[in-house]
Parts: C-alpha cells; structure tokens; sequence
C-alpha cells in the first residue's frame, strides 16, 4: 500500500482518517467495540441525545426497503447527564474524536446541551435540527431556515470552544437555503443528509410496518441523493467543512462524497449488514487514493470536476 | 469479542413444507459466547437484501476444530428463502453467538413451552437440562409439528397441542401448561417461546400458579447487538429495553404485555 | 385465479386494470408493443411532450444507483404537433388510454398544448410541473404552490372535457401544500412522484457520470418515499385521484401505493430490466386482491390502517 | 417480435485475463431479428444491477433446435464480473437482437478496423463477408489483443497495431488505415468499432480518401429498444438519434464528431 495520508480536518478538528460512524447507528460505542477497537475509527457521532432521557417510539421501529432501511427509534436515549458520566469516559478511553448529537424541543434546550457537553469536554457537538422522528421540534426546525438559524446560534453561543456541526434534513425543497442560513448564524461545519422520510405497507394486513408509520429512509438507495446535496452546499458555501453521510457502504461511496465536497463521510446503516463496515470503507479509501496517485486522502474534497 | 464471519452449511434438512433445520460449522463462537440457550445468530441472506434476519439457536456443541449450531427456521420471505435455498457446502454470513439466553441450571426441572417456530430453541433448553424437563408444544395442525422426536428424546415428557385437533391436544398450549403447572409443583420455572399473544397467556398461568416465568421475545432487529435501538421491548416500568441485547429472553413479569 | 375486477376509474376515466406506463420510459408504445400487445396495459403515459421538438441533453443521460437511476433526458420529444400526427394514430389502435404528458416554459404554452391534446382526443392530459432536467420553467413550477396552481387554473380552462392530472415533483419540503394549491385550482387527479434529485460522480475521472451532472432518481430505491407521498397526499386530499409511481417493480409495489391511496400506479424503470414489468405488476397485483378475497382490486385504494 | 429469454450459456472462455469469449444458445432470436453484423444484445447481470449491458453481437449462427450467438466482454465493473463468472449451463437473461447493424453485401469488399473490445463485431463483418475483407485491429498491448486467430481465417489479411509496439505495428490504428486506403482503393467501405476517438480519427480517415464509412458508437443505455431515449448521440445536423435504435452503428458523416 503507497503511503497515503489518511488524517483530515473537519471544524479544526483532527481525525485520523475520514471515517467516522453515524449517529444512532453505533449507539455509545460499547457494541462495535467488541468487534474492533474504537480507534480505528476517524471519529464517533454518539446516538442523538436529548436534555431528558427518552423512551422513544413503540417498536417495529425498523422496516426494510430496496436498498435501504426505514427507522422511526424516535431517540430513545438516557439523556445528556447520563451520556456525560456513564458514556463519555468510556468513550474517552480510544484514540478517536467523540462527537456529541443533540436534539432539543426549544432553543434553549439546545444551548444546555451544549454548555454541558462543551463542559465535559466532547470533541465536536452535531446539532440535529433534522430528526425526522419527533413530533414537537425537530424537523420543523430543519425545514425553516430562520429556526435554524436560530438554534445554531444558541448552540453556539453555548458551545464555547467547541466546534458546532450542523446536521441538515434532506426533506426539504433547496437545502442550500436551510444551510447558507446554518452557516451565517455561525456553524462550524455541516452533517448531511439525515433520513429521507419514507413508508412500507405490509400489503398483507394493510397496515404500515412502522408503528409510527412512516420513518427515515437511509442506506446505499439514497446515496445519489446525499451526493448531489453535499455538492449543491458545498457550491454554496465553498469552504464550509462538511460531514457527508448517507448510503455509504464502500470505499467508493465514501470517495463520492468526498469530491462532492465532504472533508470526512459517515457510515450509518451500512454497519447493520457488516460490522466492520467503517474499516472496509476507510481502507477502500485509502485503496483509490493511491490508485489516483494522492499523498493525501484529503486532496479528495471538492475535486469533482462538473460538466 | 463478538463475531462474524463466513460459516459452513454442513448439512439442510427439511422438516416440513416450510421449515429447514441447517447445522452451522461456526469456529469458535460457541466457546466464546455461548450464555446459555436461547440466545440468536443474525444471518446475512444474500447481497440484495441489507438487513440480516436473526435465528434463535437451536442446539449447539463445542467441536473441534469448529464449533457446530443448528438453527431451524421457516420460509416466511425473500429472506428465509434465500437461506433455505442454500445448499450444505455453501458458506452464509453469521454473526453470533448474540444477546442473553434462558437463565437455567442444568440440574433445573423446567416446563419448555414452545408454539410453532418457537420449539427449536426449546430443544436447547432440553438437552441442557438433559432429560429432566417436560415440553410443552403448540402447532396449527399436525403437518406443522417439527422436532417432537428430538424432544421426546431429551425431556422427561413432551405434551402436544394443535389448533386443529389434527396432533395432541385440541387448543392451544396455554391450556396444557394450566394443567401440568396444576398436577406437578415442582417446576424451577417456566421457559417459552412463541408468538407474543401465546407468551402473553403462558405468563398469566405461570403467575397464577406462582412459577417464574422467562419468555422469548421477538422484534425487527437492525444490528442485533443492541447499537441502534430499533428493536424496541415495551417493559412494564414504562422503559424501553432491546430484544437483542436485554433479551431475547426476557423475565415475564417484567414486559408490558399490554403495549 | 379468483374472479377480480380488475377495472378502476382515474379521474373519471376508466382504465381496464390500474396498471399504467410512467412518461418517459415508455416513448409513444412503439417499442414494447414489439413485445407484447398495448391492449395489456391501463394505460400509456407518452413521452413527455413540448410545444416545439426539443433535442433533450448531451449524453451520458444514465447512471445507475443502488436500486435506482439517475437520468438527465430532458424532455427530449418531436413536439405536440409531431406527438398528434404521427404518433397518437398510432396509440389509438390499440384498447388502452392514452395519456399525454406535457411540459412548457410558460402557464401559456401549457394552455396552447391542452387545447391541441384536447381536441386531437387523448384520454387525460399529464400536466408535468415538475420535470428536474429542465432549466427554465420545470422544476420552479413544481416546488412553489402558486406557479403551480397557475399552471393548474390555465391547463384546466384549454382542456375542454379532457381530465387534467397534475405530476408532481417530490423534491419538496411538504408535497402536501403543492398538492392542495393545484387541487384548488381545479385538478382532476394528481400523479406523483416524479424523480429525486440525485448525482453520481465517476471516482476515476472525478466527473460526474451525467453530462448534466445531476439527474432525476427513480427505480425501487425511491419506492418507500412514494408511499410516504402518496399516502401524505391521500390523507390530505381525500378523494382526489391519485396515479402513484415511483419504483414500482413487483405486484406488491403497486398495492403498497394503492393501499396508500392511489386509484392507479405507473411502471418505469423497472422496464429496463424487464421489457415485461407492466404486465407482470398487473398479475402480481390481482393475485393480491385475490389472496385478500377482494372482488375488485379498487377497493385497495386506500385501503391502508395508520397504527 | 422483439424478444427477451433465458438463454443457456453454451461454452465460456477467457481469451487474456480481462476478456471473455462466450457462447450462448439464443432461441430463434437469431432467426427472427437478425438484420446484419453489428447488432447488440442487452444482458441482465444480476438481481441487484437494475440496468442491462449492451455487448455487440460477435458472431451468430441460425441452428436446430436453438441459434446460437458468441459475445466477447471484458471485464470493466460489477455487471461484467458478474457475467464474466457465470459458468457455462448457467443461464442469462438476454434481450436480442437489438439496433441496426452495419449496411453491407455478402459480395462486398471492406476495411474493418477494430480497436480493443471494438474487434469482436469486426469478427461478425468478416464472416459475412468470407475472406474477402481486410482487418485492421488495434490493441494497447500484445496482452490485450484477440481474436487475432479467428481473423486470419476469415479475413484477407489482418494488420496489427498497439499502443506499446509490443505486437504488430508501433502506434494506433489510423495511421494502418491511411496506408492501406493509399495502397488499395477497392475498398467498399471502411467498417469501424472502437472508442470514440478512434472512431473520429478513422472517419476523418475514411472521408479523406472519399471511401464510405460506418462506426459503431457506445452510449449508456436504458431500455436499448428506443424507448427511454438515453443512449443519445449527437448528430452533424443538431439532432439527437438514439445509438439503440438508430444506431449503434451510423454513417460517420452523420456523427457530430465535436459533442
Ligand atoms: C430473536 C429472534 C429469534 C428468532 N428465531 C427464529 C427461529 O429460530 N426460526 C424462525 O423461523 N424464525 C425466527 N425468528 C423470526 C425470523 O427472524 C423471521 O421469520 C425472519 O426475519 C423473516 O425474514 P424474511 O426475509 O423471510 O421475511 P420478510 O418478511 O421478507 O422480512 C422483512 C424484514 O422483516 C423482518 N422480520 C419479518 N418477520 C420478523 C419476525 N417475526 N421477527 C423479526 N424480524 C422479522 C426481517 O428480519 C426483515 O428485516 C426470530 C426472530 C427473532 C427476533
Ligand atoms: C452498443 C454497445 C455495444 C457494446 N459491445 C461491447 C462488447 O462487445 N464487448 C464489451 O466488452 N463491451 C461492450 N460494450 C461496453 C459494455 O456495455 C460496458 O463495458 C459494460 O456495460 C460495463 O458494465 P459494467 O457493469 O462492467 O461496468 P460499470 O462501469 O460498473 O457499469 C455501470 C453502468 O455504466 C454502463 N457503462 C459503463 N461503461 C459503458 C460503456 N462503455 N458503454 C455503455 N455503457 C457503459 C453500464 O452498462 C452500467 O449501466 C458495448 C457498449 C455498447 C453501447
Ligand atoms: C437506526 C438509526 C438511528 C438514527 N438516529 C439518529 C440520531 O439519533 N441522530 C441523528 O442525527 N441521526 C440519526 N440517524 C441518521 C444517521 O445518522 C444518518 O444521517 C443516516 O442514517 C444516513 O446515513 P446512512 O445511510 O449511512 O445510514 C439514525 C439513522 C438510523 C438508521
Ligand atoms: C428515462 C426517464 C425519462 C422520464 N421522462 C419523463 C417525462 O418526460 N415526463 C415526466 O413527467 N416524467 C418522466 N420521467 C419520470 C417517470 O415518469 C416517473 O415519474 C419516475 O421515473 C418514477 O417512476 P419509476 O421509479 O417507476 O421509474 C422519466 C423517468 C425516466 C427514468
Ligand atoms: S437490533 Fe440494533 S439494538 Fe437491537
Ligand atoms: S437505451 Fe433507451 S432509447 Fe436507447
């Protein structure tokens, strides 16, 4: 293998290589780890938190598409404290940048969530204005470029030194606009996509195999769509560092984003079928940058060449 | 240090019109995660489809140099269909030994109540417990039954029920447990695993005769190792455990059965 | 096979099974009628049609995803003089509705392409407000609620008796304001959705695969967010026709849209694979009525119990 | 009556390590759709690749009770790997014969000039014209040449060139086709198939010494029976005809050669 270097930068933030794990697809990290070390990886995007513990939806919260999964888990998680004292020195213990997802029902929430998680010292926080699967908040948020804004100025204004991310929905009619609103309120760095949301119909008993209905649509159906949406902000808004996501399940799904103009991709769904996806992806990387000649894997970012 | 990897169909087996009985060469993954019957194997069916489908073991020994799982299952999808389709020599992608099994003493005297797909892990729990439980199982008719001959190998005795009539008792198992945990009192514990509304009942008649009671749970999974939260169990304190990684077995007393 | 009726009603016009071919990947019926008869078929959506002949875009105008498409045609067509000279005799041959699909750069030459169609005698008339290959007019229309009901009002007083379907374009953040404004405006029926936004880039080259560098998604990949949309419009339109698509490939594609509200649903990508797609959708889906003991198969239409 | 069918696969070889020679037993496709050297045929790779691959039509034979047809491929991604495993009694999935092939007589006299994966219809065009036709077939090294053998026999003579000079003359293949054109004017035509490039420099050939020229384009393909109208190729006169239907292969002076 040529030597290629694999470190990146997203925010400021130093990862060792560009591949981190999505949220809510690696929970806390305490079950992957049994199958490879944490360090391996570029970085983590712990399960979304909330400022109180959360239950989450009623299950089947799961259903499979062509290509792609469903989920409506609707954060179930232990809530912000529980994450700092029971999750984050766990977490500590690998070589590899922890980044905190939060969603919050108000402002106000977010900015205690960032005041905390800054305070306990988390890498980078992912503000999730995007989750499809809350009621109150959440994708109202992430489909008003004024609450948007609004949110990541509080988050930021809370967050201290520690770099904000901005985690953008892909339901929406120009993300460009959600996202130029994102980053002059003051965002570090944008995530993206979220989920697309979709429905399945057990055609059988008529009724939607989720009992929310419908969920978030993620895995390799929808990386086109993420591909051509980290392009079109990263055309507006050259510069601003961005985590691509969605779909990614190979090396060169990861390079796509990448020339699109991701500085570091994430690997969500793709764990389910292979445990050991982020690893496959990250060396698949390292494979087609030196087949390209590339001393670093960074030089990937933007380098698409449109028509 | 949990694993996955590529394991040997050593031989496919038809049970019935719809179920398969596929022993596994799995290296080393009984000696490394084996906690007991009960526990599952989340299995790769083919490239096309993303989510792999979780199989509870049925019986399983540590061999060298592999250790070798029988899992039965039923065609129910794309799935099932691919995985039956496969013939012994071909390898499939399984991750296992995965989440907490039966709580059990092989020196127990435990009532094993399975309904229909549900028996296979119950022949685990047999053969741990080698000859001195009693089974209980449930089919919806004779030409569904599987597994009674392995069973009546290992338990002390094996009751059965058909929907239809067509095998053993006509009705369903819940009425047989009531009568057995009626006559013998000296259960350690009720074992099931079945369709919910059948475990439902079975915990009723366990509590009502005072029997703890440990039931096997079924949900959707995505990861199976307990990461992504979609396989959500309701609990009866409001919380929301996970079937893979809590479960699949679960205490009766603790799942909300009304949810 | 049980006895199923296979006939539904779209719009008030009667189509002998619900199974219709989507615009644009079925040209005017020439092609596949070399594989089987037309007669098969519900319905034919033409090719999407423009006041003068268009040439469409540079090639590449195909990329494949997982479990999906991208393709960046661009209306390419003879126009709707040619499209009622030469082609429309030749669809009238056959015991099938012809649908014609139309696309202007003005609400005017949506008006002028009504009343020809209208008066040349197709059945319904496709109003395409959301095609995404189109720079001027196109895409603009189909993602603000009140171009859209322009288009709608001046379609619906140049089409006469003809039964006018508005198509809409799923890259939007609530399909459902869209839906109501060209529902206002007098539409007969709706047809959703139409293609995602997608890219694929060539990570050799570093070029995107289409010339255009983005496309429109289709195929099984987009299948769970045309039920999601189907059903979103069904609930908030209820009564109004709807034609569903997107993705449909199999018997229980189609009754997963029924089921969500369609009175009818177009194959096309699955086409590609297979030449025979529409009439094996047709018999999967009769199938289903049957196991489902329904006399006819409308009464799926909408048929879907929320949790 | 276009057709699609399950086509056995008679024999598969691999002719250097990246192409595959591989007959297939076609039905009456042969019988029914053949209209000339040049045509393709659209092969399904697989469950999880939606799109077919266009592969031209090597060389085809009417027989009892099934014609049979050869392609040769190579393997350039996942739909050709795929193919390229396929194991001859495996059936695929074929849609055939498609588009229109070159215009020519049995009696004529060509120049067919074939540029790597471009030679194998070369092949077809001299067979129809049996040892009348001169081959001009370019590789980018000897490792990558074919079919070298099978044009000796059907051909008059074969001129040879790679990129390397590792085989035949050192260069491309244009520079062949100018010196056989200057030698020998009684060609009917000049028949070509190859990247495009190629294909543009031995147009401009061809149209210097005023001799007719055919080329056989590539394009992506959708549906390759006409109808989705993808598989564009850009026209002199600023049209767009469609390289299933119209072509693949078209007169060179139609081709917009600047798109
Ligand atoms: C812990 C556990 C143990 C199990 N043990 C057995 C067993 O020993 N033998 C056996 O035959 N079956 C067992 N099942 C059920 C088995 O997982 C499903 O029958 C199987 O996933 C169906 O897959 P399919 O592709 O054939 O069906 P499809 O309906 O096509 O599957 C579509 C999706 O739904 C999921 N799904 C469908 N039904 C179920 C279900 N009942 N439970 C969980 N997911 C489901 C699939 O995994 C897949 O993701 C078990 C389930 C769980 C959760
Ligand atoms: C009319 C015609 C005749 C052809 N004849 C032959 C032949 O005889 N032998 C041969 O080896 N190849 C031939 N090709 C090229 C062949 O179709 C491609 O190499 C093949 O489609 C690549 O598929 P893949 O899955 O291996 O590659 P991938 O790159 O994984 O394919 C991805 C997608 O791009 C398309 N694609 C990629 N390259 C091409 C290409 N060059 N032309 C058209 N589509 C492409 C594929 O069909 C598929 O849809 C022909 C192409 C055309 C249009
Ligand atoms: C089961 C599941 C749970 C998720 N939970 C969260 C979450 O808590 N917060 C968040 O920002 N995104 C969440 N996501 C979205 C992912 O982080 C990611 O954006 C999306 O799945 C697309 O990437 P993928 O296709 O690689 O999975 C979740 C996705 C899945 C599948
Ligand atoms: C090659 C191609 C061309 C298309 N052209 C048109 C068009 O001219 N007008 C239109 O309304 N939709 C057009 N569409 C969209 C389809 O009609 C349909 O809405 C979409 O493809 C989703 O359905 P599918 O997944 O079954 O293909 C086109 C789609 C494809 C793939
Ligand atoms: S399946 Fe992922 S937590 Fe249970
Ligand atoms: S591939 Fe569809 S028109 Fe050529």
């Amino acid at each position: 293998m040529p030597n290629v270097d694999m470190s990146v930068t997203l925010a400021g933030v130093n990862l060792k290589n560009p591949v981190v794990v999505a949220s809510g697809t690696f929970g806390f990290g305490r079950e992957y780890n049994q199958f490879y070390d944490l360090g391996e990886l570029g970085g983590i995007c712990a399960k979304g938190l909330t400022l109180h513990r959360r239950e989450g939806n009623p299950a089947p919260r799961i259903a499979e598409t062509p290509m792609g999964i469903l989920n409506s888990v609707g954060l179930q998680n232990p809530g912000v404290d529980a994450f700092i004292e029971e999750e984050l020195p766990f977490l500590r213990q690998f070589d590899t940048k922890v980044i905190a997802n939060i969603s919050g029902n108000t402002p106000e929430e977010y900015g205690v969530m960032c005041e905390k998680l800054s305070g306990a010292g988390v890498d980078m926080i992912e503000v999730n204005i995007s989750c499809p699967n809350v009621k109150a908040g959440g994708l109202a948020y992430g489909t008003r470029p004024e609450l948007a804004a609004e949110v990541t100025k509080v988050a930021k204004a809370h967050a201290g030194k520690t770099p904000v991310m901005v985690k953008l929905s892909p339901n929406v009619t120009d993300i460009t606009e959600i996202a130029k609103a994102v980053a002059d309120a003051g965002a570090d760095a944008l995530s993206l996509i979220n989920t697309l949301r979709g429905m399945r119909i057990d055609v059988n008993t008529g009724r939607p195999i989720l009992k929310m209905n419908t969920g978030g649509l993620s895995g390799p159906a929808v990386l086109p769509v993420a591909v051509r949406m980290v392009w079109e902000v990263s055309c507006a808004l050259p510069g601003m560092p961005i985590l691509g996501m969605g779909g990614v399940s190979k090396g060169e799904d990861a390079a796509q984003l990448m020339l699109a103009g991701a500085s570091a991709v994430a690997v969500g769904t793709a764990l389910f079928a292979d445990p050991y996806a982020p690893i496959s992806v990250r060396d698949g990387l390292e494979q087609i940058a030196a087949r390209k000649g590339l001393s670093k894997v960074s030089e990937l970012t933007g380098g698409v060449k449109p028509w | 240090m949990k694993v996955e990897r590529k394991c040997k169909i050593v031989s496919k087996d038809w049970l019935n019109r719809d179920a398969v009985y596929m022993v596994l060469e799995v290296g080393d993954m009984v000696r490394t995660s084996w906690k007991g019957p009960g526990q599952f194997v989340h299995v790769k069916c083919g490239d096309s489809l993303l989510l792999r489908r979780p199989i509870s073991v049925c019986s399983c020994m540590e061999e060298e140099p592999e250790d070798t799982l029988a899992i039965v299952f039923e065609v129910r999808g794309e799935g099932t269909q691919w995985l039956a389709n496969r013939p012994a020599g071909h390898s499939v992608d399984v991750m296992g030994l995965l989440g907490n099994g039966f709580t059990m003493k092989p020196e127990g005297r435990y009532l094993l109540v399975g309904g229909g797909i549900g028996v296979p892990p119950m022949l685990g729990c047999a053969q741990y417990t080698a000859g001195k439980s009693t089974a209980i199982v449930g089919f919806r008719s004779k030409e569904k039954a599987i597994l009674l001959d392995r069973l009546e190998k290992e338990c002390a005795k094996v009751l059965t029920a058909t929907d239809d009539g067509s095998l053993g008792c006509h009705g369903f198992v819940d009425a047989l447990v009531r009568q057995e945990l009626s006559e013998d009192k000296n259960y350690d514990a009720v074992l099931a695993c079945g369709p919910k509304p059948m475990l439902r009942n079975v915990a009723k008649v366990a509590q009502e005769f005072g029997v703890p009671c440990q039931v096997s749970m079924e949900e959707r999974m995505g990861c199976g190792v307990g990461a992504c939260l979609v396989c959500a169990c309701d609990m009866k304190d409001g919380s929301r455990k996970h079937v893979c990684k809590d479960g699949p077995v679960f205490d009766s007393k603790e799942v909300d059965w009304d949810a």
